[in-house]
């Protein structure tokens, strides 16, 4: 069998976050593959919902995007953001929000707006990106939130440079922010497994990928990261995870690589 | 009841300078690109476009100059790429830009749909999403207050209700009744808090195809101003149940539009130098491009 | 041909009050009637609007209220009160508000909810009866509402029992009670065809059903009726206005008695 | 997914005494006489109900003493008559009862769908509607208010959230997808609002069957804690394209509930008196019955 991929890696424990019976919002790419991975495997009851009105839809084709039909395709239910957003996630009925990010920090605020970069010292530039979309909505809201993204110390800094989805905002509770969602709960790179730590609430590394060391993880992170002692290694993907990923969900390797 | 069909350039007519339009777009899905192209065309200016997420109809008016303030929650063109003549206009402040998130825009339509002037929402606390809109052109829009009954922190939004909403639907018939298939994203709410609602349709039935399926009537008659029936009136944006999205068109626009020349030739070419959406149609690739985006029955893309 | 009942008088002078193009909230019985009538004649493109979620139905068989399944029949669109009485009426696009009522008031006010019977002087019992429904958001909100019911002096009263729904309530304009919509237009009754007057907003005469003295309407009613010097008659149903009724719309009598 | 399907039984001894649940009927149409019949056995007590317009349900829980206080916008049996247990118990004083009007109530329920712990409306102001809410048990879900951004008056309805609610629909499937067919006044609003949705299904189909018209499911399986498959489970209330209301039934049961004596002896013969809805439509008719009362296929009554 061919060399298990990062993207592979990702996907696997992105679905591993997932638990049978729950409701994520998800956003397109690698949250979806994995979703669709949890459902095919230990979570065969979970529910999916795409903020345009779509619930627990079943492509037969890989879809390019949110606004792509294929990805319409075999839903049990099509809406609207006033239900997915507003009944389910705004209800308090999401449990996981999965969501891609520009960049993540310290303290899980996410960043998909814009950029600056420093032309000459005090004069920035900005350049603009795709803004929140449901993004603010569901880190806002969702009882706990899973970002997936590329590992690299630019798009990990210690502060983003606009919060466009709150995380734990200066280190405060979720509850001091006067927020109803719980928060950012992971961060899945291609080198690590984030969490937060409960009482800081600045992220931490949870296990790194095989062949990856703790050491490379800190050295492409913005931040100081915190580590346990011993960090454990994230699982590799079953033989039976590859099989779904190569062959049903991503045969096309759109997401996977 | 009255037959409401117009033409795209006899709707667009009426609609003036300074109009908020509402779109019905969703990144690279149901754009409503032939008012688009028109409105274009007659040169409108200082339109303020609103929508929980833009796409390709948003990118182009904000391209060809005609916008100066957009009301959004989000912007792509999926993977083809990002809006870039918005980011461009955004970044060179041509354009003020209300940025939202897609709840919140879709509860500030649900206000004006409702005839609430105000609406509440635990979104956007704590970020900078709100910082900006209250530091700037949405101070207007935007409160915060306590909930009376819970104590909870709320935003309050103000009601959203555009001068026009421009909607891209399958099926409809004379008098404005219309189907939407596949999801609806803002539709609905969208077009009920407008003024004035004008419909884009790729297919016009009797109105005994209504009432055989009262359930699927999203929008009904009495609240529709005009009718245009525009098959492929969405391309290169794909149509469920119709046709799919043209990648190689979107991929032509994507590269054009990285810069403003380049835009500016695609605006030229493909929408002022063609008359109406036939033309447009026959540019980029005629019957034969069309049959090749038609979609599969069963699959419906 | 048969002669002319009370009820096809109040049915045409109903259907006379509404213009072509203008969308109407109807209750059942006859602000029903009225609607499908004025539909059949001078005003094709009426929309009617039923409270539960039916736009324009066409029934074949007569209903015998708002949940019967006979009046769903030949509707353009199915959809529910949010849309209703949100979308549409608190909204604004709804012109005319057409209800019947158990007692109204000089000043428009609309009890549907409640009468009090003294038993012994200053001990009342009271009888409950429907409530609002959507009777109280109707005449808060359309642009104009029209009454239909029997002319009874206690029906009558200077001052309802309960005040259900606004009218001028204290003689007030709507804009002084805080309310949008226009308030009370006409009380169509089996007697006359009652108006408001534009400075005192009080009940006065428009026209009297004809063999019908304005003495009478008098005598029948709760509270003293201004009247101006000469009050025309109501017109008369024509052929076709009692064709349509007796033949299509009522042809069982239901409503026109 | 979990196959959801349970007896009313085994559903009402999940509901505890001193639950609000919502009822998904109006007047004389969709009831839920299958699971009210149930809570009555099961001599459920101090329940909340809550609707837009009640009908036979509500009318039959009030008269058994389940409940002592009442959310509604109105209530009748069309022209069958008044909900004379309900009104009795109003005139006694034994029931509670907050009268709000049907739009009140909906928006009431829309805030808690959208979890919302507020919303404005501009109805039941200079009423004594909203008069004898704020003097009494209503206090504590009315507010007045003047929106922020125009000034204007408005009241403020505090969101419902029921614990249960109970919606009687045409068509699910075993994992609580459902379609209804017909208007559906505030069903989806009143069962997205509640912490427990759980459906009285007239036909239980394949999942296959939402996955191919996906537009028509009115509530997704994952919000739908239990699905109770009862064909003829809104006798004697009309179930559209399933069978009409039954004139006959509703005469006896208006005419026996006009006294407090009547209504017992009704409940006692029909519902105390029979074990489950099997055994009550036996007792009312039986297949014969059923059969005279079942809907053209065309005409859906």
């Amino acid at each position: 069998m061919e060399a298990v991929r990062t993207n592979e890696i990702m996907a696997v424990a992105g679905a591993r976050e997932l638990r049978d019976g729950e409701t994520v919002v998800v956003g397109l790419g690698l949250p979806q593959v994995a979703c669709m991975l949890a459902r095919r495997t230990h979570a065969p009851g979970l529910t999916s919902l795409l903020e345009i009105g779509v619930v627990n839809s079943n492509p037969i084709d890989t879809p390019v995007g949110l606004a792509d039909s294929r990805i319409f395709h075999g839903a049990t239910c099509w809406s609207g953001f006033l239900d997915i957003l507003g009944m389910n996630l705004h209800r308090g009925v999401v449990d996981v929000g999965f969501l891609g990010s520009l960049e993540i920090d310290r303290h899980g605020n996410i960043n998909t707006t814009l950029l600056k970069d420093e032309i000459t010292p005090g004069q920035s530039k900005v350049k603009y990106f795709n803004g929140s979309a449901g993004g603010n909505d569901v880190a806002s809201l969702a009882k706990r939130v899973i970002v997936i993204m590329r590992h690299e110390k630019r798009k990990l800094p210690a502060a983003v440079s606009h919060i466009t989805s709150p995380g734990y905002v200066g280190g405060k509770s979720r509850a001091d922010l006067g927020l109803r969602g719980g928060g950012p709960h992971r961060i899945i790179t291609d080198m690590a497994v984030l969490g937060f730590h409960a009482e800081t609430r600045e992220a931490m590394i949870v296990s790194v990928h095989p062949g990856i060391r703790v050491e490379q993880v800190r050295e492409n992170t913005g931040f100081p990261l915190i580590a346990a002692e011993n960090i454990p290694e994230t699982p590799l993907p079953t033989p039976e995870d590859l099989r779904l990923l190569r062959e049903e969900i991503d045969p096309k390797r759109v997401y996977l690589g | 009841m009255a037959n409401k069909l117009k033409s795209a350039a006899a709707v667009v007519r009426t609609i003036p300078d300074g109009a908020h339009i509402a779109l019905g777009g969703f990144a690279i899905a149901r754009n409503v690109i032939t008012v688009a192209h028109e409105l274009i065309r007659q040169n409108r200016q200082e339109l303020t476009l609103s929508q929980c997420v833009m796409g390709l109809d948003t990118d182009l008016l904000v391209g060809a100059g005609c916008v100066n303030r957009l009301m959004v929650g989000g912007g792509s063109l999926d993977r083809f790429g990002l809006v870039q003549c918005v980011n461009r206009a955004r970044e060179t402040g041509e354009v003020e830009s209300l940025d939202y998130t897609s709840l919140s825009i879709c509860f500030s339509y649900l206000a004006g749909a409702l005839g609430i002037s105000f609406i509440p929402i635990k979104s956007m606390i704590a970020s900078e999403v709100l910082e900006r809109l209250e530091r700037g052109g949405g101070a207007e829009y935007i409160r915060r207050m306590d909930c009376p009954f819970t104590g909870e922190p709320y935003v309050l939004l103000r009601a959203i209700q555009p001068d026009v909403s421009l909607v891209h639907v399958q099926v409809a018939d004379e008098q404005g009744n219309c189907q939407i298939h596949g999801p609806r994203w803002e539709n609905e709410e969208q077009a009920k808090a407008a003024h004035r609602i004008i419909l884009i349709a790729e297919e016009i039935v009797p109105t005994s195809v209504f009432q055989a399926h009262p359930a699927r009537t999203i929008i009904p008659a009495h609240r529709v101003e005009a009718v245009i029936h525009q098959p492929y009136g969405a391309h290169p944006t794909s149509v469920y149940s119709c046709y799919d999205y043209d990648s190689e068109h979107l991929k032509l626009y994507v590269e054009r539009a990285r810069t403003r020349e380049g835009a500016n030739q695609y605006i030229d070419e493909f929408i002022r130098g063609t008359r109406d959406h036939a033309e447009y149609l026959e540019k980029v690739g005629g019957a034969a491009m069309l049959e090749k985006l038609k979609a599969d029955p069963v699959l419906g893309y």
